[in-house]
């Protein structure tokens, strides 16, 4: 009878951004499918409240716990909590520092993929001319990035022609990304010397592009736009051919989620560790108003 | 009844009828469980919050306190990862560094006569900003006294635990309150919040004791960020975000006075509480969206702040008139 | 007095000031003063509002810092930091306005800093025993761990006078401490410095009462104008002489404050009708004329503040209206009570009469611009001339006008209130306690005042605890007790013998008070 | 004229000139200017138009802070006027309408917050971390919680155009300056702000209405965080109402508090706290184009407040006018902030 009338809590980190919140509303609709009671508790970027969410839903004794963890440490005691009730835990979209006997299974893109993928597709892009890139960071501190940095720099790592030349954070928020690129392109002769503005998520992106036709040049064109998560408006700007790239962050975390949970619940089957979501790449080439009308339902 | 007692009584009073409602709703709220993991999880919180009271009570704010924790847990975590220090001898480094770091601050209010709320804030950036440049990225902390001290607990009748870090909390509580309310220094902060000219004129040695507050505000910060160390066995540049609002909040709810002058640290206690009961019935709840969290935990931060008053003024002080000729 | 004298001329004065110097911005506030005080005498310090006393003080006790000169204790040159430094040393000091704790209670406000202490803590009952009995000293049966500030005054300045006599192991510093006492507690204080002296301390003691010098002190220094104009033994002294030494000339009508002005009053301005709050003060009614004074008498603590607060508004009366040129209203704010032509000189300068922070020149014109309204602003100019105007009626010291009020002294500050509502040209006006703190020069420049307006047609209400000043300038004098107008005199009953009779509620007054009901 | 030759005196502008010199250093073409398109472009024109939106919050926040109160909701009221404005206009509605409904909403938001410190008699602090907290979330139920983007060309005309060869943000914050400054100072306004900062009882018994200014004051710092919400919006043509103001308000105060308002009420200075917004600026803008990594930001956005706090506090001033015996200033009593 599948997941129907179980009790799930599910911990969220916040509603920081669009990606977030179609995260959030993918889940809930999820569970509504299925017939999953979801306990939603909102930990407003803060580690502490996921972790006294996670007791709560321990102290409620529900049958599963979602928890979409803000940073990769300091886990162990609290899912060991859960597992000494026997309450299975499922990681959405990032891994954790813990044993892993602590969880069920993580669905989680690899992020550090994702930054290579947008590497290696404007290493392709730009064949061997010479190519500045700008970086626009995310949260200092953040795990994607880390990682997306981390992973973009092992993309291009390969290709002498193609380097990083400025990187600043734009906290991943639209207007922050577009403060700074408006600073990188004045800092750098109007733009005139860059090739590409790697971005560690689309919202930064689209800010960026603003940016640079502000300044007079031609997003997509004068300057290569990449970018990661693949949310509705990098698509709207794909069609009016202002962005080149962006690697898709499933919001989806949830369907592999709750597949994981029906089978070890119902079927005690134990999951694959690390489920891994595609990383894919999406180009003007893909239908980009087609991605557009098809995501944008889903609370981004 | 000592007219200044009043408040607390209000905040108690609240809580209890809160509790109450809200087990009335959820009775698994009442559980030796849920009770522990009150201290657990608040137990950075309440930690840093009895330096903030000891800051407001002067008639002070200290915006950095989520900062320094942040930055403890960073510097403990690199101790003792990175240069194999003992925890607690990292602890210690990081207590001295908080108490440093504190002082700096109080001298620089003190004697450059800049608002509190500017210097902290500076402060708040420094700190934060000292963390990321140590490590942006988490360090998660491995060692056995790390493990030891998590499976160190009071097991308390239906399962309820009291940890050292819960217990520790309480304790640091106790401190306070002997401090502030049986010392001399606890007098003297009280003067400089009355009226710290008055307060220098009787001899409260009023710049010393504006360096000794800070020093023990970030002290307890440079604890409470210990305590989190040992919470989330990690060190992390980002974490403890905003927990200086949460403290001024549990202050103030506990019924003192931002002005200065008036409160007491058990009310802080209860203001910690009453904050973590919060999260608490809203997970209980779980229906509530990300907005809506926002919302009502806001809506109810007014509230008793609203019902404080109201009860407050319903007892309002009738001045005494005893002047016998 | 004269024998303590004798002895003591070879020891070194307990505490001594040379030369001392002091400049805020270009105003010499001190200028080469020379003060001792001597073990076992009482030391006045006079002089006019803004000579300096203050600043001096502050400087003998280190809660300033001279410029020039040196603080010598026991004839010892000593730098005092701060006044903990002093109060170490054996100096107990009352500044002028109440320097307490108004958040904390009495005990604590007199034992700060000096707790007895077991373990490090602080022994909270041996503290309030101690303050109990040190109060009982005053004829004070207080509840000594009930805040300060719900206290009158009058018992924070008693509070602030045991503190400092704890404190004094060699000098006591009094800087006005009977701005706000009643005869009885003055005669109570006075008690207590004279057993000091007699146990060799060495007292300084700040006043504008002439009567309380004479009374109590032994020599007396005067200063003027930030110099010193010379120290003189008492005896033998008049009052003329000290008046001349403060004010560098006689004062012409020689404190000539006879019997009261009667002459007939003009036609009614204002009723209070009725006006009353529960649990503050008792419906009364009142009706002022043109051209006439009323003074009001009581008891510290008689309720007459908080009459004078209904009377313009700033407490809701929950009874009674207010008739005035044909129209009834309830009196809801004060600002409906100055666009009615009132004007009130609140009691407590320091909490409910001072812009601290603005200019003497804005505190002077601030009422008159809430009265104009934020649209029509007096010009720069406008304000220089009406500031100019009034400060010089009432002799204000201030090096300029732009220049913070709180840098005033006491009683040049008191002046600016007074100026401020002069300067809105007010129909009523409302006095509360005009002439504490002010020098014996302003003091009867203020008394002159209020006989010019009655003149010019005012009716003036005005709350003093000074009985022969209320009997130099009343019509009629109402008198209050427990919150109750309790009698009504005129014409022959307005003497001191009477109006103290009428305040005790001895022999009943053949007059009886407006109805109440 | 003394006042005009004095404010070149100010530390606020020696700090300034300091921060855009460390630019200057940093980036030497940091003060070309070219003209394009009918405007003017560079880095500097980049500061005024970044700062534009804290400078707008700092005029509010001055009145509030000259009251001696604080105002902590700014960042969040911006959050919830952008919201208003862009799902009006997604909703079809005219730019006009959603405007004015931003605007009110900013309002009713400030006015909110002054009922709460003036009739329930609530510190600010806490009285404005309601709408901090509350506030944001009143956004996100808005939007919920998703980038409403739009392309109505007015909205964007507000965030993104020119008027007079300068973006439009810089004309609003320096209309909305002149026009303030203009209100508070040619009427008696400011004086009855200052004085119901020093001494509200005070204010009240000589007849101020004082309570009007209070809840005037804050619904003015709503009114002014709702145009600063609106300008972020059509800045990047959608309302983020996660992230719109986010810890703005302390730009804003701190804007106040380097212009010299004191936090304690009193006197105040619209011009200079707008000042204060342009270094603050200015210094963001120079940690951007240091080319310095990320994780530095903070560190040095600290070191430069610190240097600025040092040579604006009475010390310093101490020390100045030492050297400047002309007009000496009176050494402060010790207060605590
Ligand atoms: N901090 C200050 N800055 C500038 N001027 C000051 C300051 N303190 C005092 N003054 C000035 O110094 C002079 C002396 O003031 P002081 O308070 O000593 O007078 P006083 O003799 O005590 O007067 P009163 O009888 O009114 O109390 C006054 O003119 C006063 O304006
Ligand atoms: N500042 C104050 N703090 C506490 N109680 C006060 C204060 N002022 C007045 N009271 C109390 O209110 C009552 C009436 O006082 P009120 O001040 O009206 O009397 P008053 O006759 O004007 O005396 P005073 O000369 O002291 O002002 C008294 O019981 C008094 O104790
Ligand atoms: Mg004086
Ligand atoms: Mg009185």
């Amino acid at each position: 009878q599948g997941l129907s009338g179980k009790v799930v809590g599910f911990s969220q980190i916040g509603s920081e951004s669009g990606w977030r919140a179609a995260e959030t509303s993918v889940t809930k609709a999820e569970a509504e499918r299925l017939g999953i009671d979801l306990k939603f508790a909102d930990a407003q970027q803060k580690q502490e409240n996921q972790i006294k969410a996670i007791r709560g839903f321990i102290a409620q004794g529900v049958d599963a716990i979602l928890v979409a963890p803000v940073v990769a440490t300091g886990w162990e005691e609290v899912l060991t909590e859960a597992k000494e009730a026997s309450i299975p835990v499922v990681l959405l979209d990032r891994g954790i520092e813990a044993p892993e006997d602590l969880y069920l299974t993580s669905v989680a893109s690899d992020q550090v993929k994702e930054g290579r993928v947008a590497g290696e597709w404007l290493v392709g892009a730009v064949g061997d001319k010479e190519c500045k890139v700008v970086e626009l960071q995310g949260t200092v501190g953040s795990s994607p990035a880390i990682n997306r940095k981390q992973g973009f720099e092992e993309g291009i790592a390969g290709a002498a022609n193609v380097s990083i030349i400025r990187s600043q954070t734009g906290d991943f928020t639209r207007s922050k990304g577009k403060e700074v690129m408006e600073g990188f392109i004045k800092a750098e002769g109007g733009g005139a010397g860059i090739c590409a503005v790697y971005s560690h998520n689309d919202d930064m992106a689209v800010g960026a592009i603003q940016a640079i036709k502000d300044a007079g040049l031609k997003p997509g064109t004068d300057i290569l736009v990449v970018s990661i998560d693949a949310v509705p408006d990098i698509f709207a700007a794909m069609v009016a051919g202002e962005a080149n790239a962006t690697v898709e962050l499933t919001p989806n975390m949830a369907g592999p989620a709750f597949a994981a949970l029906d089978a070890y619940l119902n079927g005690g089957t134990v999951p694959e560790k690390f489920i891994i979501t595609e990383s894919k790449l999406y180009t003007p080439a893909d239908d980009p108003q087609g991605e557009y009308d098809r995501r944008k339902g889903l609370g981004y | 009844m000592n007219r200044s007692l009043r408040p607390l009584l209000a905040t108690t009073i609240i809580f209890v009828l809160a509790y109450a409602l809200a087990v009335s709703q959820y009775p698994g709220l009442l559980s030796t469980r849920v009770l522990g993991n009150f201290l657990t999880d608040n137990a950075f919180l309440g930690i840093a919050a009895v330096g903030m009271t000891f800051v407001i009570l002067a008639g002070g704010i200290d915006l950095s306190v989520g900062a320094v924790i942040g930055f403890t847990t960073v510097l403990i975590a690199v101790l003792v990862m990175w240069a194999g220090l003992h925890p607690l001898a990292a602890f210690a480094v990081a207590l001295v560094v908080a108490a440093a770091f504190g002082a700096t601050m109080g001298a620089a209010i003190a004697y450059l006569q800049v608002p509190a709320f500017i210097v902290t804030l500076a402060g708040m950036f420094l700190a934060r900003g000292a963390a990321s440049v140590i490590s942006p990225d988490s360090i998660g902390i491995k060692h056995d006294f790390y493990t030891a001290v998590s499976q160190t607990y009071l097991l308390l009748p239906g399962g309820g635990r009291i940890t050292v870090i819960g217990g520790l909390m309480v304790a640091v509580f106790v401190l306070g309150a002997l401090l502030a309310h049986r010392t001399r220094f606890g007098s003297a902060v009280y003067a400089l919040g009355g009226n710290p000219t008055s307060a220098a004129l009787m001899g409260v040695p009023v710049p010393r004791t504006t360096i000794l507050i800070y020093t023990l505000s970030s002290t307890l910060a440079g604890l409470a960020g210990a305590v989190f160390s040992l919470y989330t066995k990690a060190g992390y540049s980002l974490s403890a975000v905003g927990v200086e609002l949460d403290a001024i909040a549990a202050v103030v709810i506990g019924g003192t006075l931002l002005t200065g002058g008036y409160g007491f640290i058990a009310g802080t206690f209860i203001g910690v509480l009453l904050q973590g009961l919060v999260q608490t019935y809203i997970v209980f709840d779980g229906s509530l969206s990300s907005w809506w969290t926002k919302i009502v935990i806001g809506g109810l931060l007014f509230m008793f702040i609203l019902l404080q008053r109201l009860i407050f003024s319903a007892s309002a002080p009738s001045r005494k008139a005893l002047w016998k000729a | 007095m004269a024998q303590a004298q004798g002895a003591q001329a070879a020891a070194p004065p307990l505490l001594q000031a040379r030369q001392i110097g002091k400049i805020f911005g270009q105003h010499h506030a001190l200028d080469g003063v020379d003060f001792e005080a001597r073990a076992g005498e009482v030391h006045a310090l006079l002089g006019e509002n803004g000579a300096g006393k203050s600043t001096l003080i502050k400087i003998l006790t280190g809660a300033l810092q001279p410029d020039a000169g040196e603080v010598l204790v026991e004839g010892q040159p000593v730098h005092l930091r701060d006044p903990q430094q002093a109060q170490g040393l054996g100096i107990g000091t009352v500044y002028q306005e109440v320097n307490l704790l108004t958040n904390r209670s009495v005990a604590e406000n007199l034992f700060l800093g000096r707790q007895p202490t077991r373990f490090g803590l602080v022994r909270k009952g041996v503290i309030e025993r101690q303050a109990r009995q040190i109060l009982a000293a005053y004829g004070l049966e207080i509840d000594v761990r009930a805040e300060l500030g719900s206290y009158s005054v009058a018992i924070q300045q008693i509070v602030a006078i045991a503190r400092a006599v704890e404190l004094s192991g060699k000098v006591l510093v009094l800087d006005e401490p009977t701005a706000s006492l009643d005869r009885v507690e003055v005669d109570k204080l006075f008690d207590v410095v004279r057993a000091l002296k007699a146990r060799g301390l060495a007292i300084v003691f700040i006043t504008h009462f002439l009567d309380q010098v004479f009374a109590l002190a032994d020599r007396v220094t005067v200063l003027r104008n930030g110099r010193l104009v010379g120290t003189k033994t008492l005896a033998g002294l008049s009052q003329t002489e000290v008046v001349r030494m403060m004010l560098g000339k006689d004062l012409s009508f020689a404190h000539a404050i006879g019997g009261g002005p009667d002459a007939e009053t003009g036609p009614a301005v204002v009723t209070f009708d009725g006006i009353g709050r529960a649990g503050k003060v008792h419906p009364f009614t009142l009706t002022l004329h043109e051209g006439e004074v009323v003074g009001v008498a009581g008891l510290l603590g008689s309720g007459r503040t908080e009459m004078a607060r209904l009377m313009f508004g700033v407490d809701l009366a929950d009874s009674g209206m207010v008739r005035m040129g044909g129209r009834v209203f309830a009196l809801r704010s004060p600002a409906q009570a100055v666009a009615a032509g009132f004007g009130f000189c609140p009691e407590d300068r320091k909490l409910d009469g001072i812009f601290a922070d603005l200019s003497v020149r804005e505190n002077i014109i601030i009422a008159l611009q809430a009265r104009l309204g934020w649209f029509r602003m007096l010009t720069t100019e406008e304000q220089v001339d009406i500031a100019g105007r009034f400060a010089d009626a009432l002799d204000i010291r201030a090096a300029h006008h732009d220049m913070a009020v709180k840098l005033l002294s006491g009683g040049n500050q008191q002046k600016v209130i007074l100026a401020r509502w002069l300067a809105t040209d007010p129909r009523v006006l409302i006095l509360d306690e005009p002439t504490r703190g002010i020098d014996v020069g302003a003091h009867a420049e203020i008394v002159r005042t209020i006989n010019r307006l009655r003149e010019d047609g005012l009716a003036l209400l005005v709350i003093s605890s000074e009985l022969d000043e209320v009997v130099a300038y009343s019509n009629r004098i109402v008198v209050m007790r427990e919150r109750q107008m309790v009698a009504e005199l005129r014409g022959e009953q307005i003497d001191p013998a009477t109006i103290v009779q009428a305040i005790a509620g001895q022999a009943a007054p053949d007059q009886t008070p407006e109805e109440t009901p | 004229m003394t006042r005009l030759s004095g404010i070149f005196l100010r530390p606020q502008v020696a700090a300034l000139v300091a921060v855009l010199l460390m630019n200057w250093l940093l980036f030497p073409d940091f003060f070309d200017l070219t003209w394009r398109d009918g405007r003017l472009f560079g880095s500097l024109i980049d500061v005024l138009n970044r700062g534009a939106p804290v400078a707008i919050l700092a005029i509010g926040m001055t009145a509030v802070i000259a009251t001696k109160g604080v105002d902590l909701s700014v960042g969040a009221v911006m959050a919830i006027a952008a919201a208003v404005a862009a799902t009006l206009v997604v909703g079809g509605q005219p730019a006009i309408v959603a405007v004015t409904a931003a605007l009110a909403a900013g309002l009713l938001c400030g006015l909110w917050n002054g009922v709460l410190v003036t009739y329930l008699d609530m510190q600010p602090i806490v009285a404005t971390l309601v709408l901090m907290v509350a506030g944001r979330g009143l956004a996100q139920l808005i939007t919920e919680g998703s980038i409403v983007t739009f392309s109505d060309p007015v909205l964007i005309y507000i965030g993104t155009g020119a008027f007079l060869g300068l973006p439009m943000p810089v004309v609003i914050a320096l209309a909305l300056l002149l026009l303030t400054t203009l209100l508070v100072r040619r009427t008696a306004l400011g004086l009855m702000i200052e004085a119901v900062g020093v001494n509200k009882g005070a204010a009240r018994l000589v007849g101020i209405p004082a309570r009007l200014l209070l809840i005037g004051a804050y619904a003015f710092a709503g009114f002014c965080a709702a145009i600063a919400g609106i300008i972020v919006a059509g800045d990047i043509r959608g309302a983020d109402a996660n992230n719109a103001g986010l810890w703005l308000e302390l730009d804003a105060i701190l804007a106040v508090v380097i212009g010299g308002t004191s936090l304690l009420g009193g006197r105040f200075s619209i011009p200079l706290s707008v000042l204060g917004a342009v270094i603050i600026q200015a210094m963001n803008t120079g940690i951007l184009i240091s080319g310095l990594p990320p994780e530095f930001n903070l560190m040095v956005k600290a070191g430069i407040i610190i240097l600025i706090l040092i040579l604006q506090s009475p010390l310093a001033a101490e020390a100045f006018a030492r050297r400047m015996p002309k007009r000496k200033t009176a050494p402060r009593e010790r207060t605590m902030p």
